[in-house]
């Protein structure tokens, strides 16, 4: 049966359940799946998550390095955001550099890290205008089943929480954490049909017209947001949207807090 | 969006460092067809701001791997030309155009009828001449425009602005300034017959309230923006053709 | 109609005209295009100049940087000069970088510009052997139809004579204008058949064999060269080809000057 | 390979600074299944070194120039993960995982019976998400066994393990500082029903006699290293299947 | 070209700082059929500049879309080995191999009958094993002699060689001295049976009579060149078939 | 007659002649090429030399220049090697970077450089922690005929050999020769059929299944090895292989010493 078909035959399967405000593995259309978390799993990092979204699978690494701070912010530590959608990941994702859907979501990412304050970049300061701590995220996809937007958000946020800063390494003081002010969480619907549906799974994904990433904090604030995807969302639909970040961003902050 | 700063940019009377209010927009010029060899173009000024866009297509989709047999795609490419803003910046993309890039796409996807045009490619591209706050709604202001100009067939004409925030203000169409200093921007793009967003970034700090206000503006704006686009695409088509185009 | 037999058609028409000494939009042999020039188009370049030469256009902007001087000329500011042809200016130009034509284009620009010693070098030293001025030309072509080394030299020209450094930008003194010793004008030429023409439009270029440029400074002296095209050029064809570019290019300049 | 310090690597007793005799191996964990998208997978702990292994395939070869109308080839890329090292390792293949990943396929192309499959690629890919000394050898040993666990068939499971001479002794398996301090280091994998060699490198400093001692030590352990590869498997098979092969 | 220098380059009698007059070029020596792959080769030494030249084709044209239904295209390649200069050179194509690259393989085009061999290319390999002033004349001039010798028909032999001027004289063939701390340089290929100018640059600062007695120095100067390739070609049928061409 | 037909001829031929112990060229089984060494031909380098094996060709070059040591080896000199298989010397030979042959050549002649101590880097130190002469090999292929490891080795080995640290040049004391304490000599043999012969020909390497190069130094003792090719080697045939590096190594030694 040819790929198109298949899709086709997957496409009706899942717009009848949605119907009935049901999905494939059985979850409402406010529903996460399944989160597992495990924090510090790499030695070599100075901080890390492996983190398991359903079948999604993503490992966060943090590397902490003395640099130069840049010249407009001469007491400021540098943080800097990778993603890399390996082909390991997926069957559909190749070797190379970061491709534009990997650069999108290693900017979505730092966006909700970085306007969010959750790292006190003022605090990585070792010598104002020479020297400060450089702190560099790298993500990677190992198993790619839908929503890697909130995977990878989950799992830089847990990275970057365990993390500490190696001044005993580098001979610039003790070992200390690496400071941390709020947890920014995103929530990531998609559209299908007329229907947003959280947390999507690769199929999902697959039929889905828009995509809204939301990026809120500790005090339910916005902090970021991006749509995707080739279709339009409503203003309705928005408002939607940014209540259920709200409270899913909470849960999910609970969860890994 | 440092949004730590003793800059004062709204003052006790609600002006801005500019002399706008909040809820105004910069200057908008649009300029439908100014350049010779591309199938449609526009040139937009919004404030400092100068943007051109030209459209190539529908065409031949290279490379071919792209193509699909259902409907044509939408490929931009936003390039920040070297002096376009105040330290050079190095020719070729970096990861932010990149990003801008593939939003812009998404966005003209969506009113482009795609699906008259199976294998092809429309190719947009937006060229930023000088940058001061809002490129991208600028660029994707422009590439609507640009469409137009090539005659293809469109579900609406994209205007885009953004919103934002900053000395605690939520103001519209952030400057230069606005932006650096700020607390939050949230660019956005309608589909101005139902009002439903086909573009939507949003970075800093806001509450609920402050949020909705920013969209409510925005989305007002964009309207006078569709406004300029269609007044520049009346000029244009009560112009002589261009030569090149007998 | 195919194109092959559409070229084959416009090659026959535009070498029946030249065999009256006439062209396709009504000049002679040694006429350029018109001419038009709008310096200081943009604020955030330190120098700018976007040009028409009949349907041709071309932007070109300068920034002034603080930098290292070379190791071997530790007085002479850095001068640097790019060109893209961007898909924006021919349904032929492609994305990606510059490829061999863009290069040869700067380089061919960039030649008549240093060589003339058009912009005096050792005025852009700051502390001889750490600091000078360092000059980038960008040169974009937004449209094309032909000639774009002399589009380019102009544009180029242009903007470095319009040149503010920016002294107080970067706290280093007042700002003043980028100091011009001379303007180095370029005048190319193809030979189509038989026949050399001045200022080629894209046609003309097309069914061309060879291709001269050649710069000359205020003097008439001549400050670079470069032939191109599959074609060759007697050498008889080279004199009439020299005399020309210190005629025409004294034209230009004096509309530019 | 410095080959000079004064650092005690091994003491008076023939111990390793971190408890280990001459001949013995680190603690070596193997899990076979570990992936769900993948064709086959596993993950290798050999002391400190983690590894991940996938297999796609076999699958259309790309780039299509490389396709053997004889048989499948095989088509490796190792990685080490930014932080799976002390400095951060700049992302993206640099000299040495290129030849790395080379050298593995070719290893791995003895064993597969690439002729059931023209034209067809095996893709596997390795990541190394913790190094410390031998990740090729666990690499390797990790890819050997997901390949196994794609069900790709193999005239053998191949295992690697290196050995090499510190402080002037023959070492099995040495650890970072063994190998950053030490005077040689020889990877090796072979086909444990014949013994024959598939991969062999050795840089350092030795004498025949130290040379085919380390060989001795090394067949022997990869012999160990096998029978944990089929125990892995065996554990894989008597698992329910995993939900998306259903 | 740096043209502002106290350097005396040529002295009260007309002599250069190697002891030549302004007239005279460098020695040179050219051998053709030096390597055994290549189809044609030559080897060409103009004073302490050091080139080889290698042709493959007619073949088959890559990348495809460069096929000409027509005729073949010349492909050349020109490159500066890394220890062919005084700093080294990094690896890889810069722009300025580039461009020469570029005007080496238009001035070929010119002279091969490409079309004889509609669809193929013919490749031109040109390495600099030794720089010295004057690279680009003495890789045209080898490439010439290898296409040659790999027996592709042409209307000519093309020559090449500089002049310049220096210490306000014109003069032929400038050295490494004479061209960083001359006034102008001027390299030129002709085809000599009829003296047309097949590659022509110039940089420096030359009045009208100045350049004319250049362009003179250099055409008579292309003319012994000729000789040299038509020698070393008769030398190479002279000798016995290389024995892989058997 | 197809290449492959060609090829399938050759292997046969090739294969019949070795069950006799014999070879194309009229060589036994060990028996090395015909070594042409032309050392410091490159003037501009600081050390060179082209040689052939047979019908392969090689030219190596280094240049020697001051530079900051690395961090971890403040008083060591930096040695870095590349190779190129330039278009010229093969018609499968591409343009381009290097791609994974060269690579690994580059990588192979570096380890048996390094690891032998040949060049004494301790005695490359100028300033401690502050400059230290880096020494960059660059290898080219010209004529590709079969065993590029060796040919790359013998190359290599002689352009050190006959290098020159140009003190003068950069006014850091004067000119003296590369400090060398010994050489690596690489001897690489190929499995064809279940034969091993040493210096592979193009066609035999064509034909073979696997490939070991075997580095030894002045007192025969191994410094590097790397098995290539898609095929195996028995723990017989590995002694064989080591055995006879050693022994054709002393050879070409004295050959080159």
């Amino acid at each position: 049966m040819s790929s198109e078909i298949m899709s086709e035959i997957k496409r009706d399967h899942i717009m009848k359940l949605l119907a009935d405000g049901k999905r494939q593995d059985g979850r409402g259309v406010t529903d996460t799946r399944k989160l597992e978390v495990e924090v510090n799993c790499i030695e070599s990092a100075d901080g890390s998550a492996r983190i398991k979204l359903g079948k999604t699978e993503v490992i966060a690494g943090v590397k902490i390095i003395p640099g130069t701070p840049f010249g407009d912010t001469p007491t400021s530590g540098v943080l800097t955001t990778g993603a890399e959608l390996i082909p390991m990941a997926h069957p559909t994702f190749e070797s190379g550099p970061p491709g534009e859907d990997a650069i999108e979501l290693a900017r979505v990412v730092d966006r909700g890290i970085r306007e969010s304050g959750m790292v006190d970049v003022e605090a990585l300061c070792i010598t104002p205008g020479e020297e400060v701590w450089m702190c560099f995220v790298d993500i990677y996809a190992l198993n790619y089943d839908g929503n890697l937007f909130d995977a990878a958000n989950i799992a830089t946020v847990c990275a970057l929480k365990s993390a500490t800063i190696p001044g005993e390494q580098y001979g610039k003081g003790e070992n200390k954490p690496l400071p941390i002010t709020c947890l920014p969480i995103s929530v990531t619907e998609v559209k299908v049909g007329n229907t947003l549906i959280v947390d999507p799974d690769y199929d999902e994904e697959q039929i889905s017209s828009a995509r809204l990433t939301v990026t809120t904090d500790d005090n339910g604030n916005f902090r970021a947001m991006q749509k995707g995807g080739r279709g339009s969302i409503t203003l309705d639909e928005l408002s939607l949207c940014l209540d259920r970040a709200v409270e899913i961003g909470a849960e999910i902050r609970k969860i890994i807090g | 969006m440092s949004g730590h700063t003793d800059m004062v940019l709204v003052d006790e009377n609600g002006m801005r460092i500019d002399g706008r209010t909040a809820e105004e927009h910069r200057h908008i010029k649009i300029e439908a067809g100014v350049l010779e060899n591309a199938d449609g173009s526009a040139y937009v000024e919004i404030g400092k701001n100068k943007v051109l866009a030209a459209v190539y297509g529908p065409r031949e989709c290279h490379p071919r791997h792209l193509q699909n047999p259902q409907k044509a795609i939408v490929q931009c490419k936003y390039n920040m030309q070297a002096f376009s803003v105040s330290d050079r910046k190095r020719p070729g993309p970096d990861r932010r155009s990149i990003e801008i890039s593939k939003i812009i796409s998404e966005a003209l996807e969506k009113v482009v009828l795609t699906e008259l045009y199976p294998r092809a490619s429309i190719d947009v591209y937006i060229e930023i001449l000088q940058a001061n706050a809002g490129t991208r709604c600028a660029g994707l202001t422009a590439a609507s425009v640009a469409l137009a100009d090539a005659g293809i067939p469109m579900r609406d004409i994209v205007p885009a602005i953004a919103a934002g925030k900053a000395d605690g203000h939520v103001l519209l169409d952030l400057n230069k300034e606005e932006d650096n200093y700020g607390q939050a921007d949230v660019p956005i793009a309608i589909m101005p017959s139902t009002d439903e967003i086909v573009l939507l970034q949003m970075d800093g700090n806001m509450t609920r309230e402050e949020f909705d206000h920013a969209i409510e503006l925005a989305v007002n704006a964009c309207h006078e923006v569709h406004d300029l686009q269609v007044d520049a695409l009346k000029r244009r088509y009560s112009k002589p053709a261009k030569e090149g185009s007998e």
